[in-house]
């Protein structure tokens, strides 16, 4: 458990310095995040990413509805005026936060939008990497029990 | 004392009526909010992806017979899919028959294409055969999106099936006592926040028919209609309805009857 | 003065009726048409717990699935015949308490699971309440096939007859209206007494969150 | 094999504005099936769209990405770009579909 930890935080730390000298790679973007995705819970993520505790911000905006009819279903998108080199949307309340984390070449609109699964719930938040810095908006999305079934 | 008292009581009333709005607007607020859930998933229909395998399958030949489907006459003559799917059921000569989309395509893979109805009758949804059938439906159907309801009951048998399917639609059963008309046949109904379209005007029929089959969120299919219905029954709590049974095209028919007039928007994308 | 009115009006009414009863030839209950019953008995196939029994109809449902006639007056003595059947086959709670776990209720409320035949006979049935009722207000997806029970007791009040009317209601609807859209929940065996009782918390519980 | 996708590419001002529906199940691992047992994972991990052979987009994805995937991003682009969509998932399945920016 300790060694995974240790591990990962290496990993982290090796990409973050490949990061700050501006190595960020195809590779990294086509590599699956394997840690971020398993990591559980929110802040753990965010660690795993390198994003510790990241700044809100109004240039970055989560559209998203305030009500799912089914949690099966939850259009997200995320855009911002940033220059932003990665964007990520989080579920706190999903088994494992993380959902999709999408990288973005120059040339390429701040700009996505994705379909996620949300088992209750919970607050969505939108990430978006920036000059090295990662920043981020939040919103509740409510999940309704609907149809016959309950 | 007694103003007091008066004014006490004018407060209650007032917060009471207060509680009262706020919970009316919190509703609306809550349906509006699902309007726009639905906006923002409707672009993007994932039928798309069952409708292109099932041109394939049409255009493939298949089956003993080692033939095509182009050649299956939905109504409008051999070959003629576009439009076909906003006129049916119908009744086709050749079967002595009152079909909808599904039985009709039934027969068209036994006389083209020489394949057993019965095995289409017993596979369940969403597996062997009926995949074929629902991605199929999910073609033929796109090529009438944006048509007319045009529905006919000029046949003695078209009349027949419409007035049997407008009985099965009133028809109770099961240990809920349920027919389709408990849920489908009063204006401005919900069951949680999914708004039940009153099936007996044409505006509610419209909104029913025009809109399946369609992809469903919640399950992640795309549904043909006979599933659909399937699904209804079995929420009645009644038992299964056989596949392309008549009670199913009989409903089917006393539906698209009634709807006609309204826009084919088939495949939909439901909850 | 006043029931000389009264007379009138009576009177009135009465002609009112008198003639709509000539313009509209007495309503009988649907003829048996043997084409639909051979459809419904070969359209279907029993399949797990739900069995061809269930398209059998009792007195009630055969009754209820013309609503042309039991809407009409000439319904209404049949409507009244069936609201006693049902009236009568209620039973009061064996253990004399009808308020059980409001908390539990809830949970009887939300569930619409159960009776299928994707289900199994152990499958807990629920009582699907919040398909058709608004209940605790905190809970925004509800139907409205049935009137809102927010703030049941509160506004109703707590006394013997509220309490045995909501018991008779749950157990079974149709003994008030021949033809309610609420299932007959201890008719059919879909609520044991334990799951109504809980129910009945729910509403009737000053605790319950639905008289907060 | 897997199933195609459907890839519509529409360019408007200089912009092109790709959306994607993918066919897969995007099995969470959180289901169970009727016997009660969990359906392990099993879901698109990776997916790379090229325009004339450049990266112009990169994403991962979890398994609380929604059945049947969609995916809308916009680059600068024109008119007759040739887009090549390639996913991956866990179990090493993939597929490749190719648009023409319209």
């Amino acid at each position: 458990m300790n060694q995974q930890r240790r591990s990962v935080l290496k990993y982290s730390a090796v990409f973050g310095l490949m990061a700050s000298a501006g190595l960020i790679s195809i590779a990294q973007a086509q590599e699956w995040n394997k840690a971020a995705f398993e990591g559980k819970g929110i802040d753990d993520v965010f660690k795993i990413m390198g994003a510790s505790s990241p700044e809100k911000s109004s240039a970055v905006t989560l559209n998203a509805p305030d009500i799912a009819e089914n949690g099966a279903v939850v259009p997200v998108g995320i855009i911002t005026s940033l220059k932003a080199e990665q964007m990520a949307i989080l579920v706190e309340k999903n088994p494992s936060a993380l959902a999709a984390q999408f990288f973005i070449p120059a040339g390429t609109d701040a700009f996505v939008t994705t379909r996620i699964k949300m088992g209750q719930t919970s607050n969505v938040y939108g990430l978006v990497k920036a000059d090295g810095k990662w920043l981020m908006t939040v919103k509740e999305v409510k999940v309704t029990l609907g149809g016959c079934g309950g | 004392m007694q103003r007091k008292l008066t004014l006490g009581l004018a407060t209650g009333l007032v917060a009471a009526l207060l509680t009262m709005t706020s919970s009316v607007s919190a509703q609306k607020s809550a349906t509006d909010d699902i309007a726009k859930y639905r906006e923002m998933i409707a672009d993007g229909n994932p039928s798309e992806l069952y409708e292109a395998a099932g041109e394939e399958l049409w255009k493939k030949p298949a089956g003993p017979k080692n033939a095509t489907l182009e050649q299956c006459n939905l109504g409008l003559g051999p070959g003629v899919v576009k439009g076909a799917a906003a006129q049916l059921p119908r009744y086709f000569k050749d079967t002595n028959k009152v079909q909808d989309l599904e039985s009709r395509l039934m027969t068209c893979m036994q006389v083209l294409q020489g394949r057993d109805p019965q095995e289409m009758i017993d596979a369940p949804f969403q597996k062997g055969p009926k995949k074929d059938m629902e991605a199929i439906v999910a073609y033929v159907v796109t090529l009438s999106k944006g048509d007319k309801i045009k529905v006919s009951t000029a046949h003695p048998k078209e009349k027949e099936m419409y007035d049997l399917g407008k009985r099965a639609f009133f028809f109770q059963g099961g240990p809920m006592d349920f027919s389709c008309a408990s849920c489908h046949a009063e204006n401005g109904k919900r069951i949680r926040l999914q708004d039940l379209p009153n099936i007996t005007e044409q505006k509610g029929a419209a909104l029913g028919w025009g809109y399946w089959p369609a992809y469903r969120v919640s399950s992640g299919q795309f549904w043909t209609m006979q599933q659909r219905l399937n699904d209804c029954f079995r929420q009645q709590r009644f038992p299964f309805p056989i596949y392309s049974s008549d009670v199913t095209i009989a409903l089917s028919m006393y539906m698209a009857k009634t709807a006609n007039g309204g826009t084919v928007e088939t495949p939909g994308l439901k909850r | 003065m006043k029931i000389t009115h009264l007379k009138q009006l009576l009177a009135a009414t009465g002609f009112i009726f008198a003639a709509g009863l000539v313009q509209t030839p007495a309503l009988a209950q649907q003829k048996n048409d043997p084409k639909f019953n051979k459809m419904i008995q070969e359209s279907f196939r029993a399949d797990g717990i739900a069995g061809l029994d269930r398209i059998d109809q009792d007195a009630t449902q055969k009754f209820c699935s013309d609503p042309q006639f039991s809407n009409s007056k000439q319904g209404q003595a049949m409507r009244e015949k069936i609201q006693k059947i049902n009236m009568d086959s209620i039973k009061q709670p064996s253990d004399g308490k009808y308020i059980g776990d409001w908390k539990n209720g809830e949970r009887v409320a939300q569930s619409g699971r159960g009776a299928t035949w994707t289900d199994t006979a152990d499958t807990p049935i629920g009582g699907g309440c919040y398909n058709c009722h608004q209940i605790d207000s905190k809970e925004i997806s509800y139907g409205n096939i049935g009137p809102s029970l927010t703030g049941y007791g509160k506004v109703r009040g707590y006394s013997k007859e509220v309490v045995t009317y909501t018991w008779n209601r749950i157990n079974n609807s149709k003994a008030y209206n021949a033809c309610s859209n609420m299932p007959r929940f201890a008719h059919f065996k879909l609520l044991n007494e334990q799951q109504m009782q809980d129910v009945m918390a729910l509403l009737l519980d000053p605790e319950s969150p639905v008289n907060k | 094999m897997a199933d195609p996708m459907r890839v519509r590419a529409a360019e408007n001002g200089g912009t092109v504005d790709v959306k994607i529906l993918m066919k897969h199940d995007m099995e969470s691992g959180q289901r169970k099936d009727a016997a009660g047992k969990t359906i392990p994972a099993w879901f698109i991990s990776t997916i790379n769209v090229k325009a004339n052979g450049k990266d112009v987009f990169n994403g991962q994805f979890g398994p609380a990405v929604s059945k049947d995937p969609f995916l809308n991003f916009k680059y600068k682009g024109a008119k007759g770009d040739k887009i090549v969509v390639t996913w991956n998932d866990s179990k090493g399945d993939k597929r490749t579909d190719e648009a023409t920016a319209s």
